[in-house]
């Protein structure tokens, strides 16, 4: 067993637990930030199989631009006086 | 390996389509969802030991061992098309959050 | 004859009337005709069937469009279905007419394409455009609702079309079945990839217990959305069902019987469902899904004349009666049926229209649902099936019994009991209904024409192949 | 003229005349009314001059036609009752609220039965078929209801439709759509024929209103328009007869269940239906018997002789199949004449319930007549044309030993007394009620009509011959025994019946009961409201009608009687509740329960396909 | 309960996904399991060797000249050459939603106000790396068949300088109709340029113009100019987007 592959299952490993963080948590933009961290692991994933322009892509559009419009979404509902 | 965590992140997200109710919550599902897809389609074009699909300087021929291009192009598109949908989705569950104050699917009134 | 520009000109109008706001429906309308006449022209000009490459990469490498008979019926079929909804609903397209364009370019390439992933491509811009037309209903719960689950259908469908590829290396689904061939894949490798194509595309043909956005969606949509989702999409994705159906899937009898359960149950489930509601769309709807259900399952049974036939007949008479439903309950703010007493009374044209569209959706002789109708069970009987032609013609006679409950009901005014009269007639009043009734009756003009055309010589079209008798009618070789 | 009379140019006669009288009805409602009666006649003429080209085919267009002895006989009958009741049409037009469309439709459910008559092939047989089930369907309900088309429509597409299958499953098993050679054919198989006698079957005994499918007749009977409800009954209701013949008939049933259990002479499965006739004898005699309406009870006597004639043509021997054709003409004759004198009395009165009519004899006597000379066909007394054929068919009954059947049918027989006497006396004698004290006699066009029927009952019924033999030959045409005939006797199995003896005897018997009649002292007359109860004065006419509550010592014998409709009625209620399950279980609006469905589906998929 | 149901459920459907692909019970599954796998069998071969249309064995970095395809990456070759369609296709699928999400959240707007007033710094900072970061986009999808990036992600980096400027300056809000109209014409110009391959090469979205040497930056024909063109559509399609979701309506 490689570094690399024990790279892999870690992020692997991270990317479930998160996700399943993301669904069961309570609080929405806590849901949506492990989003953004599953995103990220994404992006180490897809470098680990060799695939530059799909991280490129998923960390600026996936990671970044989805994150960024969910906490847009969020924010603008928010109510008054409330945190998000 | 992460062929297998793959999927297990596909489950991951139709168990929150299954569990969830919430509109960000669900949206949130689909993207998991997407994202183990995604993983797993680029991987099945992983060859072991291969290299980025780019000629490079160093890399300059295309007789060395490159890993499958094709599905890193459907992944991108895929990616892509996530963030449609996922911008779609979230404008619609604004639209909704503004007619019922909130986001829980269970408590909108009417049909 | 390029194929491609089928789906590159309404994608030109798009993205035109993005920059000139003003002349969208001009550009809108201008495109739907052109497609209409491209189409006939192409399926005039049809000599055989070929692979048309797209940036001149030979098939198993690029991107193809398949141009046989088959795909042909289906570009007519989408286009003129599309022309016509488009003339019944000029008025409500409003600011949706790029979205209306990118769904014809989307239902073009759905038909046209030879390609797994360019089919899941366009199924994803024709799935967002119809989410997107779906707000007109205002009814945006539902749309979520479609909205999550279209795009669940689609990521199951692509993670099929994955698997497929580690399978066989190619995307191009000739290719895949050379390879099937060749190679001697077993069937039970196949199951995973099957499931989880039929699973992604059940959702959009709106199979039971797949499709269970549809009537929320549908039931409250005006007489541009729902004609368009019962008839245009309906038939693209329907005709892809057939496509891969006769192509890839290579199924075990296990999967074959699974597959086949499936779609008999939404067949007699849903005609359930439509017997036992009260509403015009509602009714409509869910037959239509009974429709789409034995579809599939003559698909499934290798009997591709006889399902595009039911296709046909189902998408026409939906055509039809979707749109009048429709536009009666934009009109008269209901389509409870027991509300719309005796409202043919008053508009005879359409409910002429409305009453051929009906008999030839349940299938009475002299209508072309009966050609339909009796090709389908005739080439089941051929098969060797003798239960699912009995189901078929069971489930007729309940879709008989509401369709012929609404019919009644519409045509004549009284109260239960008592004899229709003049008197007791409510007054509707509809507008702009001239148009409507101009297409309602041509298009019934067209299936009585094609319903006594056939039983001409019936034993000979039993036997015949449908797909040269259509290109023959045509006027083609 | 050029042209020569054929079947295709009587059904593109017919069909043009349909078209004619739509647009003369707009034009001027009489005018098109009258195209209505003056069609049948000319097709009736044309029909009964094809008499000498049998045998011959014709086609029309892509149609094939044949006009065999059994198809001209059927046609002819048909022709008969249409022509007779559209003499009514011309005063119903003010009625309605579509005249043009009812004598297009009515025009076009003649068409349709003609051409299912002469059809050649099975397409053509279909085709026809339905288009006397659509066009019908449309007209009933111009009547009282809506939901009668429905039930109409849902029991003859059940009837069609398993005819389809039959039709396709020989078409698959014998490579052809022609009636006579594929029902030859099929009686060298057993399976084939069994597909073919049970699916035709059903769409016979649906159109015939034989136990269990006769729920659509009281309905469509009772609430088409009056001038629809002879047809129905008198006309359509015998294509169902139609097609119980070519099953049990000419395709030879009984050589082709030769190798089946035989029960009483006949296979079990002609023994089944016979059974089902049986039972609709029973059933029918007793609905009738309840009903306050009268259009109801003739729909219900309907449901009886349908059983009469489906016993007859299933017991497959030659004095059962002439009983049973003598039956659906003597039938079809009675009830069209029944049902036509419902509609003058409806039309002068504008009600066929009995308990708001009586002593309309006084008022109507020639209606009275034809009413009387109806039921008593309808009994089956002597010397009408129903005695005839209720006694071969008993004949033949009592031949097979079938005891059980010949019961029933006995049964049925004294029960039509029952229920014909109970119109008789409630709508025609008794007293007047008072709203009816200005009533008129029927116009003369209307009493054309009901003069020829009545006449012909009777005619038929001192000389059964004249249809006998025509019987005869279709029995020979089909390759089985004729009847035969001594004179004017009929010669049974176990006995001869000469027609014109007991009507000379009946003659006399009547003349006696004359003589005692007019000598007897006349009665006063006492009006319907001359009455007083506990010194008050009563002013409901209902309740004084002594038709009310007529036979409720005998009705409350099968009270607690199971009812058919509700069998019906719970299959279309489970139907429905699937339905709403279906719809409430699978198309919700929340995303998570049909994505739970789509789950489950797959996870049920994968583990078939790994089966 | 729920909770459990939908493990068990989503436990199943793993299992038979798992034991489909990973332990098929008869035969070989002709699944080919994760890294081992032979790109000979596969269509990609060829468009590694880019011997689609003709025969060539070896592609050299620098050296290989018009080919049947210039770009030096091969996902980019992918992309907009071998399977242009598929990302006319999914600029489509941008382009519709953006347009949905426009009409959705549409009517007079005004910008979202944030709670804090951003500095003078920040403001002029973001003004800073807003040109540094187009620049960037600019850079990544004119270049994108050499490196790896492409019109893409670059159109969405110049979208997201865009976002900076949007949360830098409370004030700012750009104007969506240049940005409608820039998409439209590059969305127009590249079905012209498809339907143009059909006049001239009979293939519809064929790279007509002649590959210069793999690894110039004038090397891949039409794909730069279609992924700039690309990149212009998804940036100001995200802009859109973007600027939808960062604005809230008006109450009247």
């Amino acid at each position: 067993m490689t570094i690399l592959q024990i790279v892999e299952i870690v992020v692997g490993v991270a990317m479930i637990v998160f996700g399943i963080l993301a669904i069961n948590t309570k609080k929405l933009i806590n849901s949506v930030i492990f989003l953004s961290v599953i995103s990220m692991l994404a992006v180490v994933s897809f470098m680990l199989m060799r695939a530059p322009d799909v991280a490129i892509t998923e960390a600026v559009i996936g990671s970044g631009l989805v994150t960024a419009i969910f906490v847009f979404t969020l924010y603008t509902t928010k109510k008054a006086g409330e945190k998000i | 390996m992460i062929q297998y965590l793959s999927i297990a992140l596909m489950l991951v997200g139709i168990y929150g389509l299954l569990s969830q109710r919430n509109m960000i919550k669900l949206i949130v599902s689909l993207n998991i969802f997407e994202i183990g897809l995604n993983i797993f389609i680029v991987s099945i074009g992983f060859v072991k030991d291969g290299l980025a699909p780019i000629l490079t300087s160093n890399h300059n021929s295309s007789a060395l061992l490159y890993v499958d291009p094709l599905p890193q192009a459907m992944v991108l598109t895929a990616i892509v098309i996530g963030v449609g949908i996922t911008a779609l989705a979230l404008a619609l569950a604004r639209k909704l959050y503004k007619t019922h104050g909130t986001y829980e699917l269970d408590e909108m009134e009417g049909e | 004859m390029n194929p491609a520009l089928l789906i590159a000109a309404p994608l030109l109008a798009a993205f035109i009337a993005v920059i000139f706001k003003k002349i969208d429906k001009v550009v809108l309308g201008v495109v739907a005709v052109g497609n209409i006449a491209y189409s006939i022209v192409m399926a005039v000009l049809f000599t055989g069937a070929t692979q048309i490459a797209i940036g001149g990469f030979a098939p198993p490498f690029g991107i193809s469009l398949v141009l046989d008979s088959y795909s042909l019926i289906g570009i007519l079929l989408v286009n003129v279905a599309f022309g016509l909804i488009l003339l019944m609903g000029t008025k409500l397209v409003g600011r949706y007419g790029i979205v209306l364009a990118v769904s014809l370019a989307a239902l073009n390439g759905i038909v046209l394409t030879g390609d797994l992933f360019n089919l899941f491509v366009f199924i994803e811009v024709a799935a967002i455009s119809a989410y997107i037309m779906t707000t007109m209903n205002k009814q945006l719960k539902h749309t979520f609702n479609y909205l999550i689950l279209g795009t669940l259908a689609s990521g199951l469908l692509l993670f099929g079309i994955a698997v497929l590829y580690n399978m066989f290396g190619s995307l191009n689904i000739i290719d895949i079945a050379s390879k099937l061939a060749i190679s001697g894949v077993s069937a039970g490798a196949m199951v995973l990839p099957i499931v989880f194509i039929f699973a992604g595309l059940s959702v959009e043909a709106k199979l039971i217990p797949f499709g269970g956005w549809v009537r929320g969606v549908l039931k409250k949509s005006n007489s541009l959305v729902g004609p368009l989702l019962v008839t245009g999409y309906a038939a693209a994705i329907l005709l892809v069902f057939g496509r891969l159906t006769s192509t890839i899937f290579i199924m075990s009898d296990g999967l074959k019987i699974a597959l086949t359960v499936v779609a008999v149950a939404t067949l007699v489930l849903a005609e359930f469902t439509a017997f036992s509601k009260k509403n015009l769309r509602e009714v409509l709807l869910f037959s239509s899904i009974a429709q789409s259900g034995l579809v599939v399952a003559l698909f499934l049974n290798g009997l591709t004349v006889a399902a595009i036939l039911v296709l046909v007949n189902n998408v026409v008479s939906k055509l039809v009666l979707f749109a009048l439903s429709a536009k009666i309950a934009d009109d008269t703010g209901t389509d409870k049926i027991s509300e719309l007493k005796g409202v043919f009374t008053k508009y005879r044209v359409l409910g002429v229209g409305f009453t051929i569209a009906a008999m030839s959706l349940i299938g009475l002789p002299m209508f072309f649902g009966f050609v339909a109708k009796a090709q389908a069970v005739m080439s089941l009987f051929e098969s060797g099936n003798l239960w699912l032609p009995a189901v078929i013609l069971l489930v007729s006679v309940i879709e008989g019994i509401y369709i012929i409950r609404i019919l009644t009901t519409l045509w004549n005014s009284g109260k239960e009991g008592q004899v229709p009269s003049k008197d007791a007639q409510k007054e509707y009043k509809l507008n702009g209904f001239v148009k409507v009734s101009i297409v309602a009756l041509v298009i019934g003009v067209l299936i009585v024409a094609a319903g006594i055309l056939p039983i001409t010589n019936i034993k000979e079209f039993l036997s015949s192949d449908f797909l040269s008798f259509i290109t023959r009618s045509m006027g083609g070789v | 003229m050029g042209i020569s009379i054929g079947v295709g140019t009587i059904i593109v006669g017919l069909l043009i005349s349909a078209v004619l009288a739509y647009v003369l009805t707009k034009i001027n409602k009489t005018t098109g009314a009258w195209v209505t009666v003056l069609a049948p006649f000319l097709a009736l003429a044309a029909v009964f001059l094809l008499r000498d080209s049998i045998g011959t085919t014709y086609s029309l267009f892509f149609l094939e036609f044949e006009l065999t002895e059994y198809g001209w006989f059927f046609s002819m009958i048909m022709l008969l009752v249409f022509a007779c009741v559209s003499f009514f049409n011309v005063y119903w037009m003010k009625k309605m609220v579509h005249p043009a469309a009812y004598n297009m439709l009515y025009l076009l459910a003649l068409t349709g039965t003609l051409g299912a008559f002469m059809a050649k092939d099975f397409i053509g047989l279909f085709i026809f078929w339905e288009m006397i089930v659509w066009s019908s369907m449309f007209i009933i309900p111009f009547g009282k209801s809506r939901k009668a088309s429905v039930v109409y429509y849902a029991f003859s597409a059940l009837g069609s439709l398993a005819m389809l299958y039959g039709i396709f499953y020989l078409y698959n098993a014998f490579g052809s759509f022609n009636i006579q050679e594929v029902l030859k054919l099929a009686a060298t198989d057993t399976t084939a024929a069994l597909v073919a006698f049970i699916t035709i079957g059903i769409a016979g005994m649906v159109k015939l209103g034989v136990f269990p499918f006769h729920l659509w007749l009281p309905r469509a009977h009772g609430n088409a328009p009056d001038t629809f409800s002879p047809i129905l009954s008198g006309g359509l209701v015998k294509a169902g007869g139609f097609a119980v013949f070519l099953i049990a008939v000419v395709m030879p049933s009984y050589e082709a269940f030769a190798t089946q259990l035989q029960f009483m002479g006949v296979s079990i499965t002609s023994y089944i239906f016979i059974l089902f006739g049986a039972v609709s004898i029973v059933v029918g005699t007793l609905m009738a018997i309840k009903q306050d309406d009268f259009k109801k009870l003739i729909a219900y006597s309907s449901v009886a002789n349908a059983g009469y004639i489906i016993i007859g043509l299933a017991m497959t021997d030659a004095l059962s199949v002439g009983g049973a054709f003598m039956h659906i003409f003597a039938h079809a004759l009675a009830s069209a004449a029944a049902f036509l004198a419902v509609a003058a009395v409806s039309h002068r009165t504008g009600t066929t319930k009995m308990s708001e009519l009586g002593g309309l004899i006084h008022r109507m006597p020639l209606t009275y007549l034809v009413y009387l000379i109806a039921i008593i066909s309808m009994a089956g007394i002597p010397p009408m044309a129903g005695f005839i054929s209720k006694w071969m068919l008993f004949q033949s009954m009592i031949d097979n030993g079938m005891v059980f059947v010949a019961t029933a049918a006995f049964f049925g027989s004294i029960g039509s007394f029952l229920y014909v006497f109970r119109p008789l006396s409630a709508v025609f004698l008794g007293q007047l009620s008072p709203k009816h004290y200005k009533v008129k006699k029927a116009p003369v066009l209307m009493m054309i009509p009901m003069i020829i029927l009545s006449g012909l009952t009777v005619l038929f019924g001192i000389f059964p011959n004249i249809v006998l033999r025509i019987v005869s030959r279709i029995q020979t045409s089909v390759g089985m025994e004729g009847l035969q005939f001594d004179g004017t006797k009929i010669i049974g199995s176990n006995g001869s019946l000469d027609p014109t003896l007991i009507v000379v005897i009946f003659g006399i018997g009547f003349m006696i009961a004359l003589v005692i009649f007019l000598l007897h002292p006349k009665s006063r007359k006492v009006e319907l409201m001359d009455t007083y109860t506990a010194s008050e004065f009563i002013y409901t006419p209902e309740l004084l009608h002594y038709s009310h509550s007529f036979y409720a010592p005998f009705e409350r014998l099968y009270k607690n009687a199971p009812d058919t409709s509700k069998w019906y009625k719970a299959i279309l209620k489970k139907v429905s509740e699937i339905g709403g399950f279906v719809s409430y279980a699978f198309f919700s609006s929340k995303p998570r329960i049909v994505v739970f469905w789509i789950v489950i589906a797959m996870v049920a998929l994968l583990w078939g396909g790994s089966v | 309960m729920k909770q459990v149901v939908s493990i068990l459920l989503v436990l199943a459907v793993g299992f038979f996904i798992f034991s489909a692909l990973y332990f098929p019970n008869q035969g070989d599954s002709a699944f080919d399991s994760y890294g081992e796998v032979d790109l000979d069998e596969r269509v990609s071969s060829s468009f590694i060797d880019k011997n689609v249309t003709g025969e060539n064995d070896e592609v050299v970095f620098g050296e290989s000249a018009n080919l049947e395809d210039g770009s030096a990456n091969y996902v980019t070759s992918v992309i907009v050459n071998y399977r242009s369609f598929d990302t006319l296709g999914e600029v489509t699928v941008l382009f519709i939603s953006a347009f949905g999400v426009g009409l959705l959240l549409s009517g007079r707007r005004k910008k979202q106000a944030f709670a804090h007033q951003p500095n003078f710094i920040l403001k002029y900072g973001a003004r800073l790396v807003f040109g540094i970061m187009v620049i960037f986009g600019v850079y990544m999808f004119s270049h994108g068949h050499l490196a790896p990036g492409g019109g893409f992600p670059g159109g969405a980096i110049i979208a997201a300088a865009l976002l900076l400027l949007y949360l830098a300056d409370n004030d700012f809000r750009a104007k969506m109709k240049a940005f409608k109209v820039t998409e439209g014409i590059a969305g127009s110009i590249y079905v012209i340029l498809g339907l143009l391959a059909i006049v001239i090469g009979g293939y519809f979205l064929m790279n007509f113009l002649p590959t210069g040497i793999v690894g110039t930056i004038f090397s891949a024909g039409l794909i730069p100019i279609i992924y700039v063109l690309i990149g212009l559509k998804v940036g100001s399609e995200i802009a859109g987007i973007v600027d939808s979701f960062l604005t809230v309506e008006v109450e009247k």
